[in-house]
């Protein structure tokens, strides 16, 4: 890790937690469950052609899980296209959710806050569906949403198409706490890919400057499309890019759920406390291809993908929960068949729902107000139409 | 009264309502305490502190995604590029994520983008633009173009109040050239308005910014002449006020398009193309347009002259026009 | 003889021109071993080699500059675009950079850059758009937009040959959808040319890419009830075949203008600014536009193709026309 | 300095030059005096108004004069505003220019390459007036000019405003040189300021992938416009950049010729021999404003100013060129002043010279061809001129 002595501070935080609270090693375990539940469900229908594009997050959810269990209410969230477990882990209360895996005292001050977790999930499952009933009611789709609900202590900024373009906005999320003398931290993800896009280097050099409380997790599962990290950059580790900017940097092993966790307890932390931005590199297998069917799997040499697979996080966090006792065998299989028959269920329903109403084709560009009353007005909004 | 000029007004505006709400905050390079290369911010760093004049790094495409995610969660901020052709370096954050979020997420997103932007000043090729047409071919954009101190102020103070992003073109060279008294207060000029600035029959010209001013001297030319011109400043390009517009082409039967940014796809085809469309039984001539040529703008003055719409152009057209 | 598609078309372009020019080769994300999303490039890599298929990473700011380092020294680089959309992040070095070295420097720049845009497919809001009125208003760039295999081979191998930048638009509708006969040999199609696809006399369609088909189609169908009309492709938008379309609409007297791209300031209001101007006193009814609506593109396919200008559209204002 | 060991290249060649050869220092020490001539005449002219603008190099020499002095016919050149040195150094032959200066050996290959200096010197005079006779002919201003001929050995590519931009273009100089299988490499140039553009990161990140030949030269004068460095990034050094590229990065003294001069040449040789691309940071004193009499020359505190003033690089070499004994007192005022008379008569002679012509303004866009042809063919071209 490093930290620049630029502005010479202080040197930050650097405290590993010991061993994770089995009350958070509990949610993790559920929420990563929740979020394999869901892609097997959708890479099934992406495989019989029944949604039209499906980007797996197989492999990622320990460190989505892993990093979002450690924000607190009102702090930021930032996501692209792998980054379903740290949705799951930042909107649902799973006390609620799931009262039979949890005990009394597992519910937090911030699950209070939340809504109904099962009406957040449906919403979210019609969003990918690009149903009515979902964030967006058809008009853009899967996590390209923003659901910014401060009553409910959550503030997630969903994705753009274009990668890259999502840092500088956590970035001003995180200008925006600085401004308002709050000690709340902003979480964003980006793939290895989207690091060689100039956006990501103005809005970390921007968090160096400003010591913004951004903590910015590279998803690096050695793929970008069918490009891999050879042709994508040339340093020893994205962490190295730290530096640079200025601003903390390390490098973990995505799998290893402790130390996913311990970093973004450290980079919180400093976040939290004056110290500013973190780059935090995890390091993920290629367990998928870019898309469902793309032919973009086919790329990764056959010994390699092999070797990706051996690699699931779920194998090896559910083996150390064992090992370490925070469960028995049958408590896997019970939280498992839970997240599966929860998905299930909210995926059913979501098929269920109607088509959008086709007045949201048409539905207004402007919030309401003096431009959006002249916009109205034109006669383009009938003739162009 | 002591008269003040356009970028004074514009000081005003950002004054007034930084005062009014706390959540309103500036962005820029250089904007802190040298208070701007055209120093429309002197002093408010001073008032305001670090966190609400912020001088960014040398970056335009963060600095408008940053303005946006500060938006998003309620701030208002005013970003200033140091000069308007330098918006193109920010340009995916303009056009696909600021215009594009109230649409997809129903979220507002109130932010002003300060463009000092036009030439006349032999400043070349890449501070000389007028890029108001990329804007209005972006659905969710605003884009306004005040010609006067007045309309400077009161639009500014408008733009920072509305809840949408607004593309805000303040032209260099009426900086200290325009002037006007103000009167004290809360001045607002409503967005979405154009506004009549001088009233004729013969020949409408439709215009904004630089533009209106030579427009403006080329009307009273042909008023010598006996050919009476209505000059319609526009003030905000999208959306476009049509009432004013074709109420007027309607009553003078013929009408000039007059911009400073290149002719070809430039706004002015937008107009002409809506009044060919909705104006066509009124028309009685050729919808013409006075416009730069299809060139970057030349580093050398006398070359620079030679291709801006001046007046000369303008009452040449008007001329022939009239006698149409 | 096998049909080729528009794909197959671009790909016989693209490897005939390099077998051809050592100096020509191809930049972008994923398009070497794999071919690039829509396997523009396959085969290429393989026979060309990692300097002239040169995968990129992810950037397109970095690639347009790097294609015109190259380009400056004499190389001919294609760049793709993974998608239309994301030209977005290299906008300024198009606009600014590239479009305007050879006005400032007299120093040709023979680069391609091509974009596979449009809608149709439920992709959403960002890989659907169609940018072209960006870059027509930018002056320096030839804009070109091909709609059959025929002319995107001959139009791209003309581009690549071409000394001057061309902004090259591949609808990815069209990609595999439309196929004909090609003969083997050398085929070219000039830039600059305007395409008569179909003979008319009662009112004049302008369009181009996928509306060009959905446009054929509504003419089909009007001629079914006795109106006759004449179909352009305009297949290069800037610069302008003024002679073809002027000459059609004088004989007509009729313009609909038909394009994707939403339609305010879309390049539709150029053509209609232009036919206002120069063809006023033979039109006998008002410039029509069918286009999309100032909206970003819905991703869920019912809202999208509600907005769509189709065939049904296109009929409607064809019918409309006719009758005026 | 570090390399990157990502694609574990055999280490690159760190040989320092022991000393400069004289016969590169009598050349420094001309061009530096040229550069300081011209611009001490330009801000001159500046204060009195009868020029708009003028960026000074005043400081910069050493290190423009230092790197470019590595250089060799038909490697590259991308300058930018306070690159004057650099392009002096290229274009010119200085045994033909001052004669009386040089000794018959000093002629190198590529000097007899170029053309005869004093055309050239004209030419460039006239082009920062935006005259006639300038390689833009009024159209553009300074520097904003390409002069690619490879008949001359020179292949220098100017500015556009934009900063940063050029950056990726050098990189497109250094990507046809590997296409091409030459070892020429390319020299740029950029401020410190625009080292926070996207276009940086996306164009050494290529570079780093590619393994081009390219060496960035940041001019580390501590402001951009009126930004200090502690509000244009957070790093300590800018070279800390290098290792998240997988490129070679030091941080040299610009005032130091021979240092600047033996990191230029290591990084050519590098560049030379396939290790690819070299980030070099030269620190220097603002010794001006960023233009002449804009203001922000008094945004900086007087203290640091005057440190600055006292740190002038010609002073220093000039100093070091007679304790080492490569000149006297008396040659150095003839240097000093041969490089006046040179500036002073090529400004003379362009005030001289006529206005463009008007027809300039509407010069072709298009390069002779099809589409040329076309464009002037457009109606626009009459009504809308
Ligand atoms: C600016 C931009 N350019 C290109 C693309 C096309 N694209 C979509 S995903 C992708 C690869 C992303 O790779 P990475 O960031 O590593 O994320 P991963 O898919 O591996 O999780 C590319 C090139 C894009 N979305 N945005
Ligand atoms: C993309 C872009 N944004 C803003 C500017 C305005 N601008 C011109 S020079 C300058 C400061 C440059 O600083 P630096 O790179 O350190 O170079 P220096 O002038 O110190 O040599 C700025 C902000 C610009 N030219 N380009
Ligand atoms: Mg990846
Ligand atoms: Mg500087």
């Amino acid at each position: 890790m490093v930290v620049s002595t630029h502005s010479k501070p202080p040197p930050p935080p650097t405290a590993v937690l010991a061993d994770t609270d089995p009350r958070v090693l509990r949610r993790a375990h559920f929420f990563m469950r929740l979020s394999r539940a869901w892609d097997s469900r959708f890479e099934a229908m992406a495989r019989v052609g029944r949604i039209g594009r499906w980007y797996s997050a197989v492999g990622n959810e320990c460190t989505t899980v892993g990093t979002a269990l450690a924000l607190g209410a009102n702090d930021s969230l930032s996501t692209v296209h792998r980054d379903l477990g740290a949705v799951l882990t930042t909107y649902l209360d799973p006390t609620r959710l799931a009262p039979a895996l949890f005990e009394d005292g597992d519910q937090t001050a911030w699950d209070v806050l939340r809504p109904p977790p099962q009406a957040l999930l449906d919403t979210l499952a019609n969003q990918v569906f690009g149903r009515r009933g979902g964030f967006t009611r058809g008009v853009d789709r899967s996590f390209h949403y923003g659901l910014i609900k401060p009553e409910w202590g959550i503030r997630h900024v969903g994705m753009i198409s274009h990668l890259g373009a999502m840092i500088p906005v956590a970035a001003g999320l995180a200008l925006a706490n600085v401004q308002d003398g709050t000690d709340r931290a902003v979480l964003g993800f980006i793939g290895e890919g989207a690091t060689s896009q100039g956006d990501f280097h103005e809005a970390l050099n921007l968090a160096g400057v400003m010591k913004l409380p951004l903590i910015l997790v590279v998803e690096n599962n050695r793929y970008a499309f069918s490009t891999p990290l050879s042709e994508q950059y040339a340093c020893e580790k994205l962490s190295d890019r730290a530096p640079g900017y200025g601003i903390a940097g390390e490098t973990v092993d995505g799998l290893d759920f402790d130390a996913v966790h311990a970093a973004m307890n450290r980079a919180i932390e400093r976040a939290r406390t004056g110290y500013g931005a973190t780059l935090l590199e995890c390091m993920l297998p290629r367990m998928r291809g870019h898309a469902e069917g793309d032919g973009s799997y086919e790329m990764i040499p056959a010994a390699e993908r092999e070797e990706y697979l051996k690699q699931d996080p779920l194998v090896r966090f559910e083996a150390s929960l064992l090992a370490r006792g925070h469960a028995d065998q049958q408590r896997v299989e019970r939280v498992t068949a839970t997240a599966r028959d929860i998905i299930e269920d909210a995926v059913e329903r979501a098929l269920l729902t109607e088509e959008p109403s086709l007045a949201e084709a048409t539905r207004p560009v402007f919030a309401p107000g003096e431009v959006a009353t002249a916009f109205a007005r034109q006669s383009t909004e009938v003739t162009g139409g | 009264m002591a008269e003040t000029t356009y970028i004074d007004a514009i000081r005003r505006a950002l004054g007034e309502e930084m005062d009014r709400d706390a959540s309103v905050f500036l962005m820029g390079q250089d904007i802190a305490a040298f208070g701007g290369p055209f120093r429309a911010s002197r002093g408010l760093f001073e008032k305001h502190g670090r966190l609400r004049v912020i001088n960014t790094p040398l970056m335009e495409s963060g600095a408008v995604g940053a303005a946006l995610g500060a938006a998003l969660v309620g701030k208002r901020p005013v970003l200033e590029m140091q000069f308007a052709d330098f918006v193109s370096c920010g340009f995916n954050q303009i056009v696909n994520n600021v215009a594009k979020t109230y649409y997809r997420w129903e979220t507002p997103v109130p932010m002003v983008i300060r463009l000092p932007f036009g030439g006349g000043s032999g400043a070349g090729p890449f501070h000389s633009q007028s890029p108001e047409a990329w804007f209005a071919h972006t659905p969710g954009l605003c884009v306004v173009a005040p010609s006067t101190p007045r309309d400077a102020l009161g639009m500014l103070k408008a733009a920072i109040r509305d809840p949408n992003p607004v593309i805000f073109l303040e032209h260099r060279f009426l900086y200290r050239r325009e002037k006007e008294e103000l009167p004290a207060g809360d001045l607002l000029t409503p967005l979405g308005r154009a506004n009549i600035v001088r009233e004729g029959t013969d020949v409408t010209i439709l215009s904004w910014s630089w533009t209106l001013h030579e427009s403006l001297a080329a009307a009273a030319e042909l008023a010598r002449e006996g050919v009476s011109v209505e000059v319609i400043d526009l003030r905000t390009l999208t959306p476009l006020d049509e009432d004013t517009i074709f109420t007027s082409v309607r009553k003078t039967s013929k009408v000039l398009i007059v911009h400073e940014a290149t002719v070809t796809a430039g706004f002015g085809a937008e107009l002409a193309a809506r009044i060919a469309d909705q104006c066509f039984e009124w028309l009685d001539g050729p919808v013409r347009r006075v416009a730069y040529a299809d060139r970057p703008s030349p580093y050398n003055k006398k070359l620079e002259q030679s291709l801006l719409p001046g007046r000369e152009r303008i009452t040449a057209a008007l001329r022939k026009l009239a006698r149409y």
